[in-house]
């Protein structure tokens, strides 16, 4: 079953003509994403790799009404009004890729999808990808293989980094999403960790946080609470970060009292929940649990 | 982005949050003219971003003019928590009969602007959060609507504040809240709120952090980039860098793989000297400028560079290392893990230039871990 | 079973401590609504024939979890708040009844209340009355007596005047919403003709209209288009209007192509609905039905 | 409220909204000195709130100042549809290429602002909107998140405009929407919005309708009350009234009912005089003063009152009626409806005063229509 994502998405991209929008949408076409139509404007009437380029989302919808999702790929000061265009026009979900979106430009259309009944995931975010069905998003497919671990993530590479230490060991994923490096997101780890929850296929769930405000605990929280029915192995990035310092991700700063490595582990660990040191021993722990 | 303390002062007049008096001095020439421009009690302030400047000697009081001036002199130049003081604030000295707290952040778990107020100011609000929580009222703002009328009476009415106060509170957080909105802040606070003697509510400081994301709305606030440190010169280059006090300069793709490739060399007995993200897809020249970087550094003495190959190359990647390696290289040690696209061809190119490629990232960072022992 | 008021209406009334607010508190008790509290900023604490009163809807709630439907009747420069403040307290009806409402303040808290899934009726309205249930505005209640005619109107006194012909002439209403005389309203005659044909007890309704905009034509369509199952009586008020005159009513006027009374006529005579000339053939045309 | 096309103006001109140079004058004096101000042409136009006026000669090209002035000296005083021309208004003359249509409403079906657009302009978009609907775009616009960069590119394609054009479409309707929002318009309207031989686009005509109840927003726009007919005396009382051909004048409580009562009078054969609605809880007084109002107005030859007693009372009506009756009603007859609290009451004070008071609607009405055959 896998989650958000699977053989009935088919794409919209956003920002399909830019350098990297062709580049993605046609590793994604190569994976076996069903990649619809795009979305440039002005750029409308063109195509990218066999894929119809519309000038609005409404009349890539029109022509194409069975698309459900979109992926964003504009430049950061266009996103927000991307991410309305594709919420207006129905789309339930919205995949963000673009890096430095204003934070007050992600909390408004955050809270506009909330009352469109729609999920964004992101901005900066590599996407969402339920192997060997589609992937939304700018990781590479290979190193992924259909399984029974969901992992949720702030982060892109070391992502690829755990999951595929999870593939070389044998074992595969449901669903990975990358719910962003910045400090306001779309779905959460709780909203995702819910998702996996009522999803059959995945067994355990992989949850790889960072330094920076306090996701991580709320999940401990949640986790905690609801008896949370699946085994849960975490990992958390930027243990030997100093305070006050960005690392690369927006979100990624210990400050204002807030997002510590240790006070993450600590919430997780009080949870149930196994924290892994490398990216090696998520899989050591996955497999005891 | 932090703003400097009269930074803040500034958009607080721009939107009609009430200030005291002040002058900016970059000198002690102009310390002396400005000095004389304010009647009565001064207090000198130094323009740093660093937490905890009062403590450190950062804020004084002086009682005259050449006090003023005399104060502001040993101040700037001098260091506070490892920051030069490069200017120094003069404010007309606020008699204080009570200090309140309010505020304004991005709060992440609510995905939207938190108001946060206290009757309580000149404290740190998240300690009296923790500590007395209680005292402090957190309200969420839909950023769909704005700050209401409702909200504004409920901020007030905790503050414990009415009749004229609860007007000007009212008005205050209505301008902070705009400000916060307008200027894309991530924190707008002002702390401590005073109430004066004659029943006036003035903003004593003020702590404002802009959101690097939005700077291309708020070009007022792009810094030049200057200074010599290593992450001023990341910057030129267009990487995000933080320096650390090891000797294991960081190369890798992604922050979050980064940071993890940080710690796995801390967990492996070395001391990591940076945290330098290349980025995806980083080309040959963007790989070697970020090597060159380090491997030019005085601290570092093995640079570790991590890539996971995606959008990014293995072979370019092999290319820019082994490029800066030979140019600047001499005396330093290089150890690099790749995987992912053009990963043999990466490999390749690094055996013939005599550097040892790794597939473990575990293994990596122990060797690199060793070779500084 | 009646509509949007019942025996389990439970009323907050905003601006309760000023005249207007207290005189229809008052009558409102008396008619037997269960008016559980009351709000007015700064007034917290003082009493309202019985009725307390408390600085904040979220006091109110919280003290009394069984609110339900607020009543607002404070000044126009602040009903906007006072709906936005009901709304965010989790009221899922708001009855705005305050006059003189600024359209941009309603279109706002209109949209939000479909976000919030919440109902608003009015602005510039009379309420809703189920007889001898729940009264939640300023109508005369014993003019009302229960039965089957659903009343839905854009005016205050005229309906009271229908009302009471209907009343007179043995039969009785189900309920009665008047959806306000403003240009922009919550409830408009689509959506309460939605709920009259959904409840069992309404078995004819009246629909009273005005010169004005064109909800009365697009009722008209949506009765012809859906095949509406009961019997719709109509009234127009103001065919002798002149063109580009306010009449009273925000709402009411002949202007920039549409609101003539000739075209809603026609509407409805179209969808099958007899429009009555007089307040009193609307009682003969609804036994004639 | 209609704002005057010299008042949309000067708004389009705050608001960043291209408009030709012009003046407005209110004498001869003033026109000639005006004139003289504008180089080439200069189209001169009268000041009305009327539709239609060019076509009833409001609207005129001279091609001196001299011509100009001549003009407006003609217009000033004089009336247009029945409305007297007291202000004119100067444009230098706009050559044409092509007009455009761009308006912001109040769609009251969607609850929500809607902007109209074509590429047609100068003609009247209700009418162009039923005979080629094909050639006018409506757009929604959400009342919480504002006007889209989105919906902004599709109403400048729908348009026909790129390039230059569309950059200057573009922003002028952001513009055109942000006035809308802040002025709290019913209507915002440019028509036409003309291309000009060197590719600028120009707003020639303004229409802007303010919305009354959002006046205390907007102090500058609130009119004094002056002039003496009818409508402007109910104003200056604090009621709604519209003034009819008629002779039976016509008093209700309620909009809706007043408009009936009218219906009812002319099904009756009779001819309404008025609309005044007295409005819900009305004392003695108030009624008192509407029906003197209406008593004393040369056209009215019988007053009908019609009252549905809810928070109004009765008594005070017939109290109010009786008062102004005795006071200024020779020579007028007077009937009166009135049901519901205190109609007891009322009714016996009615009796003791020779009026005989009804209970049906449709024979008082009946009775007012014969009164005046």
């Amino acid at each position: 079953m896998a989650i958000l994502v699977d053989e009935k998405t088919k794409v919209l991209v956003q920002g399909v003509t830019g350098r990297q929008g062709m580049f993605h949408t046609r590793s994604m076409i190569k994976y076996g994403t069903q990649v619809v139509a795009g979305v440039t404007p002005g750029k409308g009437g063109q195509r990218v790799d066999g894929v119809p380029v519309y000038d609005s989302v409404a009349e890539a919808v029109e022509k194409h009404p069975e698309i459900n999702t979109s992926m964003v790929m504009v430049p950061a000061p266009y996103a927000a009004d991307a991410v309305l265009e594709s919420l207006d026009a129905g789309l339930r979900l919205v995949v963000v890729i673009t890096e430095h979106v204003p934070v007050h430009d992600a909390m408004k259309f955050i809270r506009y999808s909330s009352y469109r009944n729609a999920h964004i995931v992101g901005p900066n975010c590599p996407g969402v990808i339920t192997p060997e069905a589609s992937k939304v998003g700018i990781m590479p497919g290979h190193i992924f293989k259909r399984g029974s671990v969901g992992i949720v993530s702030r982060s892109g590479t070391l992502t690829y980094e755990i999951a595929y230490a999870i593939t070389s060991s044998g074992m595969g994923q449901s669903t990975c999403v990358g719910i962003g490096g910045d400090p306001v997101v779309g779905l959460d780890f709780i909203e995702v960790l819910e998702m996996f929850r009522r999803d059959a296929e995945t067994e355990k769930v992989v949850l790889i946080g960072e330094i920076g405000g306090d996701l991580e605990e709320r999940a401990a929280e949640y986790i905690r609470k609801t008896g949370y029915p699946k085994p849960v192995v975490g990992y958390i990035a930027g243990r030997t970060a100093p305070p006050e310092k960005r690392m690369g991700h927006a979100g990624a700063i210990i400050s204002l009292g807030a997002g510590d490595p240790d006070s993450k582990v600590r919430a997780l660990n009080e949870a149930g929940v196994s924290v892994a040191s490398t990216p090696n021993e998520v899989v050591k722990l996955l497999k005891a649990v | 982005m932090k703003l400097y303390e009269y930074e803040g002062r500034e958009l607080f007049r721009r939107y009609g949050i009430p200030v005291a008096d002040s002058v900016v001095v970059e000198s002690v020439d102009e310390a002396r003219r400005a000095a004389e421009s304010l009647p009565g009690k001064v207090v000198v302030k130094a323009q740093v971003l660093v937490a905890g400047r009062g403590r450190a000697g950062g804020v004084k009081v002086a009682e005259t003019a050449v006090q003023a001036a005399e104060l502001a002199g040993r101040m700037l130049g001098s260091e506070i928590k490892g920051e030069k003081v490069e200017k120094v604030l003069f404010t007309a000295y606020t008699e204080i009969v009570k200090e309140l707290y309010l505020g304004i952040i991005v709060d992440r778990f609510k995905k939207a602007p938190q108001v946060i107020a206290s009757a309580e100011g000149g404290v740190e609000i998240e300690e009296l959060a923790r500590t007395s929580p209680e005292h402090v009222l957190k309200v969420e703002v839909n950023p769909l609507l704005g700050l209401t009328d409702y909200q504004v009476r409920r901020v007030v009415r905790f503050m414990g504040l009415d009749g004229g106060l609860a007007d000007q509170a009212g008005r205050i957080l209505r301008n902070l809240y705009r400000l916060f909105v307008e200027v894309d802040c991530e924190l707008a606070e002002i702390n401590p709120l005073a109430i004066t003697p004659d029943n006036k509510l003035v903003a004593v400081d003020s702590k404002v952090i802009v959101d690097e994301n939005a700077l291309f709305r708020h070009r007022e606030f792009v810094r030049p980039s200057e200074g010599t440190g290593l992450e001023e010169e990341a910057r030129k280059l267009g990487f995000t860098a933080v320096e650390l006090d090891g000797d294991v300069g960081i190369i890798g793709n992604g922050a979050g793989l980064t940071m993890a490739t940080m710690d796995m060399v801390k967990l492996k007995g070395g001391r990591p000297a940076n945290f330098l993200d290349v980025g995806g897809g980083a080309a040959e020249d963007v790989v070697e400028k970020a090597s060159r970087l380090l491997l030019t550094h005085p601290r570092v003495k093995v640079l570790f560079v991590n890539i996971l190959g995606g959008i990014t190359r293995c072979d370019e990647v092999a290319r820019g290392v082994v490029s800066a390696y030979k140019a600047v290289g001499a005396g330093k040690k290089i150890v690099v893990r790749m995987m992912g696209t053009n990963e043999e061809e990466g490999k390749r190119i690094l055996r013939e230039n005599g550097i040892l490629p790794y597939d473990s990232m575990e293994e990596a960072a122990e060797t690199a871990a060793k070779l500084v022992r």
